[in-house]
């Protein structure tokens, strides 16, 4: 039983990083109906900037993640620019479709700046324990929990008591419409993707310091569209119990089936959930009438 | 009296070849309804598209003319700016956002706002005007019927406290009780706030009342203005828009 | 023919339709009226199984379709169009027509891989029929092959129409047919709509704000006003009844109802 | 006219009996291609056989469907592994493992089809990404039946009695279910189960409501295209010699949504083309922009050809940004061009 | 050419292996180099050919085909199993070629279905043989034993030989678990070592990631004794530097000696020269991958040596034959002890352990070198 409390407590702490980068994707989704499958390059590439900013450039660790995420957006932005801005009204496949063309760019572009070796980063995360009453959870995932649902929290609070959010969704459902209102589209689709690169930046930046460097750090995302669906594509606050749910759910996984049953469970539960919630959790049930 | 909005000579093309407008010139004196009249694809719509700035968002492109609103040249401008400038389009078809309640929809609109007056009493300023939209507030737009979709659509531009409105086919669907309610608070909202409006419609004989002057569109072109009711007396006009012989149909 | 009993229908809190009843008789038009939201469309829905109703049943031709789906009920012979205009994009005018006589065939994957002779035969049947009585009658013939996103409003509502007679339905119901044409495309239209019930003995219903069609070719009017039905009868005495015109049409309706009081 | 290959325009009449000597001629080069061209040819027209039918499969699914799937290698694996065992245990011939490959296919499409038929969108994509991971999952950890990683190894098939054990050989039983599938694909659209199809995808409730019934027409396309799937996947098995897990991976499921889309979703000429391009793309990249053959200094290769995934992304991008009906749309004007021309002459 | 020896080398240059890859090609190009700049084999030029894989399958196969378009192949080299898979079954029955590669899986070390592949080391699978025999050695009985390893194939590979191993030693495996080759959190792992407190970790079918951090954090939940043991790709030097913090007694495996500078014997001179020659300041520690590549051009030299020394032609069979053949072979100090080819593979293996020697981290030697059985 204390095993599984801290299987429990280690999983959800993991599924803080989980919540972090499906937001940046929750976020892209909320303002353009773009589903971003270049997530894990981009985090990848974010974590690859810090390590040239903090190592190669000796910045430092404060400096570097500034510059990092500095650079997270610009690309971000680069490639909202132009690719996805003229793809604005097309099929959402056509759409998926080009960001895995720019994933496949962006994994060139690293392969050729940065090579295929993995690298260490200086350590962001300080490593001693933290206690929950006899609950041991190792310092890195604690302290990388905490920023994540920092983070997540403050944007839900953001685009709840702004009219950011209403902007954001406004933009998604009918660009025209939008404009037509005074909603300055490009402006408001920009700036989703700016706080999809920070998000991903961040948590890329974090996952680099788990594990070491790898032009495979980005692979996760593909676990993280699990926890986009389950918490249903553009409920923000259910991105962040979808994470943590899969965290848990993989932790528990391992301690009960056989940590290679991790790899399917939590597609296993999405499908389930579908079944009953075809749109997720927490996610809007679509509006339809003929 | 100074032109709330003067176009000249405006052409229009989409997708590079498909000629819209071929040199349309009209006013809209400060403070006035002027109505736009004119057969399917006759080119109403894309007036106003070209005035709003919509046209390169479909693919289309004003290749001469001017539009100018209170004296500058909008031509260049981005479409929500010219909102914020004070134009408001309210669009053929409703276009509401089928997914966010009603408050959503009108809460979207506060981005165009001119005015400071507060959120609230701009809402409750449409809800007066619409009561049923005010039972519905919390319901997704897309529930609503068309009737009552068309009234958020104009409710919007309410919210935004425009000088000018551009209405495309305001009674499309809905009952003529409520034509005439809308009518009336177009009306109103002329008189009472100043707004001039430049209204596109296919239900002429309202046009025509509401209106004081008025321009008929034939495939791009003005192939006829006048005042209101000078139009009403016009031989096709009778013929085409407001239309007598039913006999022969039955 | 169709007879619409007792229909309560509501969405959350929201009551759009409370013990509603229409009986459409044989080869006749049938107008439902009323103000916005009213609950036509919603009526409508119901009819053709697109919403559950609560409660009530809807009988056609004697039988009870209440529970069968949508496209059981077009099986049945019920076709309609739809307010909003619900072409398919991605295939071209004479393709959206085909689809409306869906119910009408029987090929199934392998006869239609195979390209079997009953396939052939079925497809080489439709083209014609189309060509002679859908086709000319809507003066589509000229855009048969343009895509219908290409048409403007206007031909997208004949399109609409074309598709829905192509099955020759026994019951058409038809939702705002004319909404956004001008008084000479009115005219077409209604004549159209006196043609199709004539000509194949189909019985309608017809969901239109646009009172002088409503007053020239129904037969009945039913008037909604939220949910309930408040009045039924011929256009004459819908027109004067002092309720649909509190509730509907108005006073003094020179404007809008009535095309010969313009003058 | 990105659909012309779905409906008969009356343009395209005119020019129907030169369509079909064209069509002719190039069967008949096609029919002696072994015999004119390298081997290394014979190869690649071989893959690139395999791969028009498994396009074809995803075409009917996705492109006139709407049915958007990211599973679809799993179920080339799904046929490749039933041929396998098939011929491995049973010792059935080729003409029936290939359809019972694709009958299990389907069979398994339309399990994860039925979960998914009130699943739309985006939704439906991560639905078909669980049966990716899932599958895969199978194929590996199903040591029993799957032999795990290391997978499974079969037999050369046999046609009348001739071991088809080289490639040119394989190429005309690749070549005939190739032409057969296609045939197949083309008569279905322009039928009423097509038409069908289409409105489902352009509007699923208006369909219904006009009498198509969406569900049945829903498993119907999965099942087809999972069909199509799973014999292509047998064709695989029988093309490699072996059958493994990593054959199957999310990778080679984007493979044929791209070539879906490059080719012109919604067009049976644009799954050929798409799935040609998709084929030769990898390759003439390497041949024409890089030479890595000849690029030894390998530190120069370690950079330069990272290079081609970027420039893979930058083509898939700008196919999607200016060319969005695809290279069967890129066809569609060339021809016209043509037949103007032809037709001023 | 007629006259040349056409060697095929498919190596990923760009894909998800090339850090192993790169160094494969540099390896194979620098001994080809050296080898013709000394005359050749028996007066024979090689002529090579590297392709890139970029680690998919199909590609690989394809860059074969080509391969075999061009011309006469008389060795191939693999870098991956699947590969070595895809191209056996027609290459056992048409081509015959003989066949090398960089994949260590223990299903290729198999006569009857790969008669042309031989593996230029021990199998993974033998690996972890020698490792549990080193933890029966040095711990016996009281040993427990967890094993830790990827869900990629080659992570999967010889887990059970290690399971079984362990219970014929009578050495107790309590916990075996799965994860994938990155993470975004290992804590779960960590956990899970800490609750079955194994005396051991087998670590396996990773480059450098996950395991660096599960061993940081065993080692905050105060587990000091537990020793981690890697398989042979772990070994990499460059990389164990920058893990120092968890360096010290890393126990690991080599299949080749990894320094040219302290290894005897003539080819490591040679090694170490090429390296000298690029950079002055060359530590001694060779990339796995170019003396995965080196051996491999050894062991085909030897081959296509002993052949031609026998006045045979050298076709596929008689290559294989003759490597099949090789006993008590010097390779100049790449092999701590000689070869003799067994099971089709060089079977050797030597368990070393990190750890400073004069003040510079080293593999150090805890074991000789093992023939595997
Ligand atoms: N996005 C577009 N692309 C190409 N052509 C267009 C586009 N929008 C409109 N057109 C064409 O421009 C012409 C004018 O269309 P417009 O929509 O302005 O007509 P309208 O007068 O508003 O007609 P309606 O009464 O039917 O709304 C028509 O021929 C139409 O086909
Ligand atoms: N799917 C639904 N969910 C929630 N409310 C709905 C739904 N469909 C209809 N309604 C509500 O039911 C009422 C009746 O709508 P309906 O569309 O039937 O009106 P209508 O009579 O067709 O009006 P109009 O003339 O404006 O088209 C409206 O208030 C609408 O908001
Ligand atoms: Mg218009
Ligand atoms: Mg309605």
């Amino acid at each position: 039983m204390a095993y599984f409390l801290e299987y429990s407590a280690v999983g959800i702490a993991a599924g803080g990083v989980y919540a972090l980068i499906a937001l940046g994707i929750v976020v892209i989704f909320k303002s353009s109906q773009t589903f971003n499958f270049a997530a894990g390059e981009m985090m990848t590439m974010s974590a690859y900037m810090f390590y040239t900013a903090a190592v190669t450039f000796s910045f430092g660790i404060y400096l570097g993640l500034i510059a990092a995420l500095v650079g997270s957006v610009l690309v971000a932005l680069v490639i909202e620019r132009f690719a996805l801005r003229p793809m604005a009204g097309r099929p959402y496949i056509a759409i998926v479709m080009v960001t895995f063309g720019i994933g496949s760019i962006m994994r060139g572009i690293m392969a050729m700046i940065w090579g295929a070796n993995e690298l260490q980063i200086p350590a962001i995360l300080a490593r001693d324990p933290v206690w929950i009453g006899e609950l041991f959870i190792p310092g890195k995932t604690a302290r990388a929990f905490a920023i994540a649902v920092i983070i997540v929290l403050s944007l839900i609070t953001f685009l709840r008591y702004s009219r950011a959010g209403v902007a954001l969704r406004a933009a998604a459902a009918d660009q025209i419409t939008a404009y037509s209102m005074g909603i300055d589209v490009r402006k408001i689709v920009a700036f989703a993707w700016g706080i999809a690169a920070i998000t991903g930046g961040i948590s890329g930046i974090l996952m680099a310091n788990v594990n070491s460097l790898t032009p495979h750090l980005g692979v996760v995302a593909l676990n993280v569209l699990s926890v986009v669906i389950l918490g249903g594509m553009n409920s923000i606050g259910g991105v962040l119990v979808a994470g943590l749910i899969i965290g848990w759910l993989e932790a528990v996984t391992g301690l009960f089936l056989g940590t290679e049953f991790r790899e399917i469970t939590p597609y296993i539960l999405v499908l389930l959930v579908l079944l009953f919630r075809p749109t997720g959790l927490f996610g809007g049930k679509e509006v339809e009438r003929i | 009296m100074a032109a709330a909005l003067e176009i000249q000579n405006l052409e229009v093309v989409y997708q590079g070849v498909i000629q819209a407008l071929a040199g349309i010139s009209l006013q809209v004196p400060e403070g006035s309804i002027v109505a736009l009249l004119g057969a399917n694809g006759a080119g109403k719509t894309t007036t106003l598209k070209a005035i709003s700035g919509f046209l390169p968002l479909e693919n289309g492109r004003v290749t001469s003319g001017s539009i100018r609103i209170g004296g500058d040249n909008i031509a260049k401008l981005a479409p929500h700016t010219i909102v914020r400038r004070g134009t408001f389009h309210v669009r053929e078809g409703r276009h509401v956002f089928t997914d966010m309640t009603v408050e959503e929809n009108l809460v979207a609109s506060t981005f165009a706002q001119r005015s400071p007056r507060s959120r609230k009493e701009a809402f409750d300023e449409v809800y007066t005007f619409f009561p049923i939209l005010s039972q519905r507030r919390h319901q997704p737009a897309g529930f609503l019927s068309g009737g009552e979709q068309q009234m958020l659509a104009i409710g919007r531009a309410l919210v935004a406290d425009p000088k000018i409105i551009l209405l495309d086919e305001p009674s499309l669907g809905l009952a003529p009780l409520i034509v005439k309610d809308i009518f009336e608070i177009i009306a109103r909202i002329n008189r009472e706030k100043k707004v001039s409006m430049l209204l596109v419609e296919q239900n002429a004989s309202i046009a025509l009342k509401y209106a004081s002057y008025g321009y008929v569109l034939e495939t791009g072109r003005v192939a006829l203005e006048g005042t209101t009711s000078d139009l009403g007396k016009n031989d096709d006009i009778q013929k085409l828009y407001l239309g007598v012989d039913t006999d022969e149909i039955a | 023919m169709l007879h619409v009993d007792d229909i309560q229908l509501s969405f959350g809190g929201v009551n759009a339709l409370s013990g509603v009843s229409v009986h459409a008789e044989a080869q006749e038009i049938t107008a439902v009226i009323g103000p916005n939201g009213a609950g036509k469309t919603s009526l409508f829905n119901v009819i053709s199984g697109f919403y559950k109703p609560q409660k009530g049943k809807v009988v056609l031709d004697g039988q009870d379709i209440s529970g069968l789906k949508p496209a059981a009920r077009a099986y049945c012979g019920m076709s309609r169009t739809f307010q909003n205009i619900a072409l398919f994009h991605g295939m071209n005018v004479l393709d959206n027509v085909k689809l409306g006589a869906h119910t009408k065939l029987k090929s199934g994957v392998l006869s239609a891989g195979f390209r079997l002779p009953m396939t052939r035969r079925e497809e080489r049947d439709l083209g014609h029929e189309i060509e002679k009585d859908i086709i000319g009658l809507l003066e589509l013939d000229h855009v048969a092959h343009t895509p219908v996103e290409d048409l403007s409003y206007g031909l997208q509502k004949r399109v609409e129409l074309a598709r829905a007679l192509v099955m020759k339905p026994k019951i058409l119901l038809l939702d705002e047919p004319v909404a956004g044409m001008n008084r000479e495309e009115k005219r077409e239209m209604s004549r159209f709509v006196l043609d199709v019930r004539r000509n194949w003995q189909t019985t309608v219903l017809l969901i239109e704000h646009d009172m002088s069609m409503v007053m020239e070719i129904s037969d009945k009017v039913v008037v909604l006003s939220f949910g309930k039905p408040i009045a039924s009868g011929t256009p004459e005495e819908i027109r004067t009844n002092p309720e649909v015109i509190n509730a509907y049409l108005g006073v003094g309706d020179e404007d809008t109802a009535s095309s010969e009081a313009a003058e | 006219m990105a659909h012309s290959t779905a409906t008969t325009a009356p343009a395209s009449r005119p020019s129907a009996s030169r369509g079909l000597y064209w069509n002719a001629t190039f069967l008949a080069l096609l029919l002696v291609l072994p015999f004119i061209a390298p081997r290394y040819w014979i190869y690649f027209a071989c893959i690139f056989g395999i791969n028009v039918i498994a396009t074809h499969g995803l075409n009917i699914m996705m492109g006139y469907t709407g049915l958007l799937s990211l599973g679809h290698a799993a179920f080339l694996g799904v046929g490749a592994y039933t041929t396998a065992l098939l011929q491995i245990h049973l010792g059935l011939p080729v003409y029936i493992t290939l359809p019972l490959a694709g009958l299990a296919a389907a069979v398994i499409g339309i399990g994860f089809g039925l979960p998914s038929l009130r699943i739309r969108g985006l939704y439906l994509v991560i639905a078909t990404l669980a049966a990716q991971f899932i599958l895969q999952f199978v194929f590996i950890h199903w040591e029993s039946v799957t032999n795990g990683d290391v997978g499974l190894t079969v037999t050369p098939p046999e046609v009348f009695g001739i071991a088809l054990n080289t490639e040119e050989r394989m190429f005309y039983l690749i070549l005939f279910v190739a032409v057969l599938s296609t045939l197949f694909a083309v008569n279905v659209i322009k039928s009423r189960v097509g038409r069908a199809f289409i409105a489902i995808r352009e509007r699923d409730l208006t369909a219904e409501v006009l009498g198509v019934e969406i569900v049945w027409y829903k498993l119907v396309s999965f099942a087809l295209g999972s069909f199509y799937a799973g014999v292509a996947g047998g064709l695989l098995v029988y093309f490699n010699h072996t059958v493994n897990p990593e054959q199957f991976g999310l990778m080679q499921s984007v493979f044929f949504l791209s070539a879906v889309i490059i080719g012109g979703m919604g067009s049976t000429l644009g799954a050929i083309l798409g799935a040609l391009f998709m084929t030769l793309m990898p390759e003439a990249l390497s041949q024409s922009v890089l030479g890595v053959g000849d690029l030894l200094a390998i530190d120069t290769a370690s950079f330069l050809v990272p290079l081609r995934e970027t420039i893979f992304g930058f083509l898939m991008v700008a196919f999607l940004i200016f060319e969005p009906r695809g290279i069967a749309h890129i066809w569609a004007r060339i021809r016209q061009k043509y037949l103007q021309r032809n037709a001023a002459q | 050419a007629e006259d040349t020896i056409n060697w095929s080398v498919h190596v990923d240059l760009t894909g998800p292996a090339s850090y192993g890859g790169i160094p494969q090609g540099d390896g194979f190009k620098s001994y080809v180099e050296w080898k013709n700049s000394n005359g050749g084999i028996r007066g024979r030029q090689i002529d090579l050919q590297i392709h890139d894989t970029t680690f998919k399958p199909d590609v690989a196969v394809a860059t074969y085909k080509k391969a075999l378009a061009g011309g006469r192949v008389d060795y191939v080299f693999g870098d991956s199993t699947t590969m070595i898979q895809a191209i056996s079954p027609e290459n056992n029955a048409t081509q015959k070629i003989l066949t090398g590669g960089g994949s260590f899986a223990s299903e290729l070390a198999d006569k009857e279905n790969y008669p042309f592949y031989f593996v230029a080391g021990a199998t993974y699978g033998n690996q972890l043989e020698l490792l549990v025999d080193y933890v029966a050695q040095s711990a016996g009985k009281d040993a427990k034993l967890a094993i830790m390893h990827s869900s990629i194939s080659l992570g999967r590979d010889g887990i059970e030989q290690a399971k079984a191993r362990a219970e014929k030693h009578g050495i107790e495996v309590v916990l075996v678990q799965q994860t994938k080759f990155v993470e975004t959190d290992v804590s779960a792992f960590a956990l899970a070592i800490r609750q079955a407190q194994p005396t051991h970790v087998l670590v396996h079918g990773y480059s450098f990631a996950v395991w660096p951090e599960v061993i940081r954090l065993v080692r905050d939940y105060g587990m000091d004794d537990t020793e981690f043991m890697g398989s042979m790709w772990q070994n990499e030097y460059e990389k164990v530097l920058e893990l120092t913090d968890i360096a010290e007694g890393l126990v690991g495996i080599n299949v080749f000696n990894v320094n040219s500078k302290t290894s005897d014997g003539e080819m490591m001179k040679v090694i170490t020269d090429i390296h000298e020659a690029r950079d002055p300041n060359f530590s001694g520690f060779v990339r796995l991958g170019f003396l995965d590549a080196w051996m491999n051009a050894m062991m085909a030299t030897k081959a296509f040596e002993m052949v031609i020394d026998e006045g045979k032609e050298t076709t596929g069979v008689n290559l294989a034959a003759a490597m099949a053949s090789i006993k008590d072979w010097d390779t100049g100090g790449m092999v701590g002890a000689p070869v003799t080819m067994t099971g089709q593979q060089v079977g050797l293996g030597q368990v070393i352990r990190w750890g400073k020697v004069d003040g510079n981290w080293a593999p150090v030697p805890v074991t000789d070198w093992m023939k595997v059985n």
